[in-house]
């Protein structure tokens, strides 16, 4: 293909790509920024999303769109709270002590993943698209439907920098960012927050993953891969800033679409570990930094 | 250098910023051999940026620092320490797994078996923790703890030995005890002390230095200190 | 001390009586062969992890290095056992210490996503250069090749005692370690390494040093696996071969000596008897290392020590 | 199947236990001794992808073997000894593999080792089977067995390796198709098989791979890939596997439409998936190579009907009781043909225990010609004794309003290749 296409091309696939990697990592991100924890489960929770949403559209005939509708009003609640009792049960109990909650999120990664196994069976499940129309541009054709993801994935993350900037409950999250400490003594329910928090943070993988199924299809294991691309977009981006974690995700995932234009594609990915490997180095104690005193 | 000169460490023009907060400004300090200085100020003063740029915990923005001598501003923190100095944290800081007497045997380098234990038993001794020598640190009581950190920095045998806040916590009787052995500790080494309690500061240091907004305000020994109106208004307005 | 040393030594003569006696029946002796050369790599990361206190997400990069270093030198160059073994330390050894010198430049969490990063970048590259490494679908250490000082390693016998002998040299220089003033210096940076740096240790040599030693017992082990065990593959550089020294260290105690060995015994058979009852056997690592975080953070061998035998290292 | 393996255990114990009492009442008019132990099972142990990516075949390779195991068993078993089967999942892993054929061998006490696809398993496993000389039967149609890579103690009778499947599609692609391919394939070793063996057959046919797209194996997204296929491109040769390939075809279809390439493709690229999905239909007029033909064919054979209704496989390749599961029809026919190949190859060596191993092995060696039969539903085969591979009859089928219509077979001979081994000079 000629290059002026074949760039559109990249970019418009970089655009789905990015749409629904900012979601996953703005999830990850607000738990790191909120509670001080790296979450290893996050991307099992995308996948929890992707399988119920299958699940749920299963169980309705007729037009897919009612299914991927009821799928956007259901998914994200069970996948929330699901969430929010792991936290309730097992990483309260840690006092969030960072190794130990780590250490913790890998094991409840292999359960929910083995739980989604043990459930829903090996296979890869496909679910319709809730319309099926594809726009021919000329040089290539592309899915309607892949517009709508990013369109969708705008809008929520207009909606959420508004509950973020805007609400009381945006300014609590801000203040327990900024200082737990100091929070809890202007009576905020620090506990509370990170609970909802957790839960809140797995809700919009979730959305991410219902967004997503009707173009991949939901699998158990299709966790790892965004749970690595979402870590490489929140260190790139900073923690916890909403703006930052949105423009690393365009910035990886349109570079994904457009380096793999003039490079193969593992090394595309090889390059991509190895930008966050750099700036993990080069700044040791920036993003991620915790220091122990 | 002057060799006669008796200076132990002075600094010069040491400043730290802190993404544009100027924590330590153009510090000139200089502390002499055996004496025991006491450096205070209010909360936020910078007296502990200040120490953690002298053993090289924290790197200066600008200055330099000499010790017995010899330029160490671009020495990294262990050869500081290899060197002579000593510090003490402000808050407990043993290792909590190890025995009392692994903890002080951590604090002696390159001796052998023999000098070690007796330095070891010599120090325990003088704190008075002979008897939890193979005790778990981290169950001892917190005065306790705070000893045996006096024991670890004592068997570093430095020539400076800087003390962040040790009093902290400790009961009135704790606290004459350790004014001993401050006292005691000053026959063979240099003692800079940070310390709030006022009662310790007035009765061990031979001079005091107030630091103020990262700035020495003022020097002197315990009279001319507390006659002096800087002091006292820094620390009304810092208490009011 | 000396009940400590009589402890171990006794351990590893158990594992030695199990096999000239006899006891084991094939399958168990089998099992013990691979759990053996395990715990040895098990033993390589309780060094960083359990007495340096560095978490590595990222030492099937180690582990790889040694099996693949080894493994490419008698596939392609027709190494003997001796030579591929030596390189397969070397290698490992070098790519420990360039590792080492670039990660901990990180601290704390970013340590481990570093660590996982590299190791991320190890298994890529492996698929990269299928031509060379066969990708994913690996190669196999013909037997023919895998004789040592002709012995014939695929012999099941001999490949248990060889793994016992792997696995004691690392166990030995363990409590080496744990003995030695080198040792005490890892456990107070493990436990404080702020302190340790302003007792005047160049903390972040040890934690070079730990690294090397580390990483290259890791390779030690990887390489002696795909000679024991013929087979060179991918998965080996995946991410869930950095989780299960973790979990193994963590089950049996981390900066314990038989820490890995009890952690590797206990986690092989409870996969093994829960892959009879269900597909998803991995659950079994989830609901352990949930078990180990919530319960028991010391471990076996670190309760039993804390609560009871205060002398064993 | 996992929980069978249990009740088998004491199963066995109890079959111990008889043939003991058998022992203590061997005498005149009762059942003698001898045939009460000649009646214990044949245990195969049987390797299986349950979970990890090739789980969608494990279980239709699952079901072909029990149905297998049922007709064999119903007509009188091997020697007069019924099959008993012992799963063991490996996970998709080769490190487990490894560890289940352990299993077989030593806590099963199994006459032999069957099944598997995914080669890394296989790979990883072989050198274990030939260390514990254990008859490992395999069903991958990787060219490792006849590559000589692995040993004596394992086979591939039951399927064609890609590199003969590869090689045979050149000249049909060529006269058919086109001249100037663009390959898209897996970037790992069983996509690099195709890539070298079929760019090596066609250009000694005369035709020109002009463009090379290897796709990584964690990709789940394929769109991007796309565009790196040249315009000139009169024939796209892909090749997929693992659980994204629904993805890779409905991608591919919206990228071109009906203005693409000619399409030929590995029936792995949708393999299990449902051709009937929305956003598939761009498929038709479509080749595909199969192992064996999906749909039941208008001269489809009898003992192709026979084995598609023991094996539960209704006329379109999916599961009799649920038309959404689509059966992985062109490779699974592998066990089945290798179980009967395992058991003639036990009744021509007079097998009767463990220690009869390699007189087995010798029994399949010497196997050569295998006629289209209820044995081998697929087609006829040439076994190579030598290189422990078997060769078959290839099918490519033209997607036909919604379904695979076969349109060219090729010969056994097309699949040949020189020998690059000699299994039998190997000792046992």
């Amino acid at each position: 293909m000629e290059l002026g296409p074949y760039l559109l091309f990249a970019s418009l696939e970089g655009l789905v790509h990015a749409a629904v990697l900012s979601l996953i990592a703005l999830g990850l991100s607000l738990v790191f920024g909120v509670m001080r924890i790296v979450n290893v489960a996050h991307g099992e929770f995308f996948m929890l999303g992707a399988i119920i949403t299958w699940w749920v559209s299963s169980f309705v005939s007729g037009n897919p769109a009612i299914g991927f509708l009821l799928a956007l009003l259901v998914v994200p609640i069970i996948v929330g709270m699901t969430a929010v009792l792991s936290d309730w049960l097992i990483l309260r109990h840690l006092k969030y002590d960072p190794e130990a909650t780590i250490i913790a999120t890998i094991g409840i990664l292999y359960i929910i993943q083995q739980f989604a196994l043990m459930t829903f069976g090996p296979d890869a499940k496909p679910v319709e698209q809730p319309f099926n129309i594809r726009l021919d541009l000329y040089w290539f054709g592309f899915s309607a439907y892949k517009f709508f993801v990013i369109f969708s994935a705008i809008i929520l993350l207009l909606a959420i920098w508004l509950v973020m900037s805007k609400t009381k409950f945006g300014l609590i999250l801000r203040a327990t960012q900024l200082d737990s400490e100091t929070a809890q003594a202007f009576g905020i329910p620090i506990s509370r927050v990170y609970n909802i928090v957790f839960g809140l943070g797995a809700a919009i993988a979730a959305v991410g993953a219902i967004l997503i199924v009707p173009i991949q299809q939901a699998h158990y294991l299709m966790g790892g891969e965004p749970l690595l691309l979402a870590f490489i977009v929140v260190i790139i981006g900073g923690l916890g800033s909403l703006k930052g974690t949105v423009a690393a995700a365009i910035l990886i995932g349109m570079s994904d679409g457009i380096i793999s234009v003039f490079f193969s594609p593992n090394i595309a990915k090889i390059l991509a570990t190895l930008l966050v490997v750099v700036v993990l180095i080069i700044k040791p104690n920036g993003l991620f930094g915790t220091t122990k005193t | 250098m002057d060799i006669l000169n008796d200076e132990l460490l002075y600094t010069e023009n040491l400043s730290k910023n802190f993404q544009g907060i100027t924590a330590v400004d153009k510090v000139n300090f200089k502390i002499n051999k055996n004496e025991i200085r006491a450096l205070i100020g209010p909360n936020g003063a910078g007296k502990t940026t200040f120490v953690s740029l002298l053993c090289g915990r924290i790197r200066a923005s600008k200055g330099k620092v000499f010790f017995n001598g010899s330029d160490i501003s671009n020495l990294p923190v262990y050869k500081r320490i290899s060197s002579g100095i000593g510090y003490t944290f402000q808050i407990t800081a043993i290792f909590s797994n190890l025995t009392v007497y692994e903890n002080v045997a951590l604090s002696i380098k390159n001796r052998r078996d023999k000098e070690k234990r007796s330095i070891i038993f010599e120090v325990l001794n003088k704190v008075g923790l002979l008897d939890r020598v193979s005790q778990r640190s981290g169950d001892l009581s917190y005065g306790h703890q705070r000893l045996l950190e006096l024991a670890m920095g004592m068997a570093q045998r430095p020539k400076l030995l800087i003390l962040d806040e040790p009093t902290q916590g400790l009961s009135d009787l704790e606290i004459e005890n350790f004014k001993k052995l401050i006292k005691d500790f000053s026959k063979t080494m240099t003692v800079l002390l940070i310390e709030h309690n006022m009662d310790v500061v007035m009765s061990i240091a031979d001079k005091i230095t107030v630091l103020h907004f990262g700035k020495i305000i003022s020097e002197g020994d315990k009279h001319s200190i507390q006659s002096d109106p800087l002091v006292q208004k820094a620390y009304l307005g810092d208490q009011c | 001390m000396r009940k400590d040393i009589i402890l171990h030594l006794s351990a590893l003569l158990i594992l030695f009586l199990l096999e000239i006696l006899g006891i084991f029946s094939e399958y168990h002796q089998g099992n013990f062969a691979r759990i053996l050369v395990l715990a040895a790599y098990g033993v390589g990361y309780n060094i960083l992890f359990g007495y340096t206190g560095l978490l590595s997400l990222g030492h099937a990069l180690f582990f790889s290095a040694g099996l693949y270093a080894s493994g490419l030198s008698i596939y392609h160059l027709d190494y003997n056992i001796e030579q591929s073994l030596f390189l397969g330390i070397c290698i490992s050894a070098l790519i420990s210490l360039i590792i080492g010198f670039l990660a901990l430049r990180t601290i704390g969490v970013s340590f481990m996503i570093v660590t996982l990063m590299f190791s991320q970048i190890a298994y890529l590259s492996i698929l990269y250069f299928g031509s060379i490494t066969r990708g994913d679908e690996g190669f196999v250490i013909q037997q023919s090749s895998r004789v040592f000082l002709s012995m014939d390693l695929s012999n099941p016998k001999i490949r248990y005692y060889s793994a016992l002998l792997i696995f004691s040299l690392c166990m030995l220089i363990n409590l080496w370690i744990a003995k030695s003033p080198f040792g005490r210096v890892l456990v107070a940076i493990r436990e404080n390494s702020d302190r340790a740096l302003m007792l005047g240790y160049n903390v972040k040599l040890y934690k070079l040093f730990s690294i090397i030693i580390s990483g290259t017992i890791s390779g030690l082990a990887g390489a002696c696996y795909g000679i024991l065990f013929g087979y060179v593959g991918a998965s080996f550089a995946a991410v869930s071969y950095s989780i299960f020294p973790l979990l193994w260290v963590l089950i049996g105690g981390a900066g314990t000596v038989l820490g890995p060995l009890i952690g590797a015994i206990f986690m092989f058979y409870l996969i093994d008897y829960a892959s009879d009852i269900t597909d998803a056997y991995m659950i079994i690592v989830g609901v352990a290392l949930l078990f180990v975080t919530l319960f028991a953070r010391r471990g076996i061998i670190g309760e039993l020590r804390f609560r009871y035998y205060k002398w064993i290292s | 199947m996992k929980k069978n393996s249990k009740s088998n255990l004491s199963r066995r114990k109890l079959m111990k236990s008889i043939a003991a009492v058998g022992s203590i009442s061997a005498m005149p008019g009762f059942v003698n001794y001898s045939q009460a132990s000649s009646s214990a099972p044949i245990r195969i142990g049987f390797q299986v992808h349950r979970t990890g990516i090739g789980a969608a075949y494990g279980r239709w390779y699952d079901r072909t073997t029990q149905a297998a195991v049922k007709i064999i068993n119903d007509s009188g078993g091997i020697n007069g000894r019924p099959i008993e089967i012992i799963s063991e999942d490996d996970g998709t892993d080769p490190k487990r593999g490894a560890e289940a054929l352990e299993k077989f061998a030593n806590q099963h006490n199994c006459d032999v080792a069957f099944g598997t696809l995914f080669s890394h398993v296989v790979i990883g496993s072989a050198p274990r089977a030939g260390e514990l000389k254990l008859p490992y039967f395999v069903v991958s149609e990787g060219h490792h067995v006849a590559s000589g890579m692995l040993n004596r103690y394992t086979l591939q009778p039951g399927i064609t390796d890609v590199k003969s499947q590869v090689q045979a599609m050149a000249p049909f692609v060529k006269n058919n198709l086109g001249k100037k391919v663009t390959m898209v394939y897996p970037d790992f070793a069983f996509g690099h098989d195709h890539r070298d063996y079929f760019s090596a057959a066609f250009e000694s046919q005369g035709g020109e791979i002009i463009a090379k797209v290897p796709i990584p194996p964690t990709e789940s997204s394929f769109s991007k890939y796309f565009p790196k296929i040249p315009r000139d491109t009169e024939v796209l040769y892909h090749v997929m596997v693992g659980p994204a390939v629904l993805t890779f075809v409905k991608e591919l279809g919206e990228f071109y439409g009906s203005k693409g390439p000619k399409l030929f493709g590995f029936i792995d690229s949708v393999e299990a998936v449902d051709l009937n999905t929305p956003g598939l239909e761009f498929l038709d007029g479509s080749y595909f190579w199969e192992g064996n033909p999906r749909y039941a064919q208008d001269n489809q054979t009898v003992h192709d009907q026979f084995y598609r209704t023991a094996v539960g496989v209704d006329k379109n390749g999916a599961s009799v009781s649920d038309p959404k599961d689509v059966s992985t029809y062109a490779h699974m026919f592998g066990c089945w043909e290798t179980l009967h190949i395992i058991k003639k190859g036990m009744e021509v060596s007079g097998y009767s225990d463990v220690k009869d191993r390699s007189k087995l092995i010798e029994a399949v060696e010497s196997m050569k010609n295998m006629p289209l039969s209820q044995a081998h539903p697929q087609g006829a085969k040439i076994f190579n004794g030598k290189t422990h591979q078997t060769f078959g009859h290839q099918y490519i089928s033209k997607m036909t309003n919604g379904k695979l219509v076969l349109a060219h077979t090729t010969s056994i001979e097309d699949t040949f290749y020189p020998d690059e081994v000699d299994y039998t000079k190997q000792s046992f």
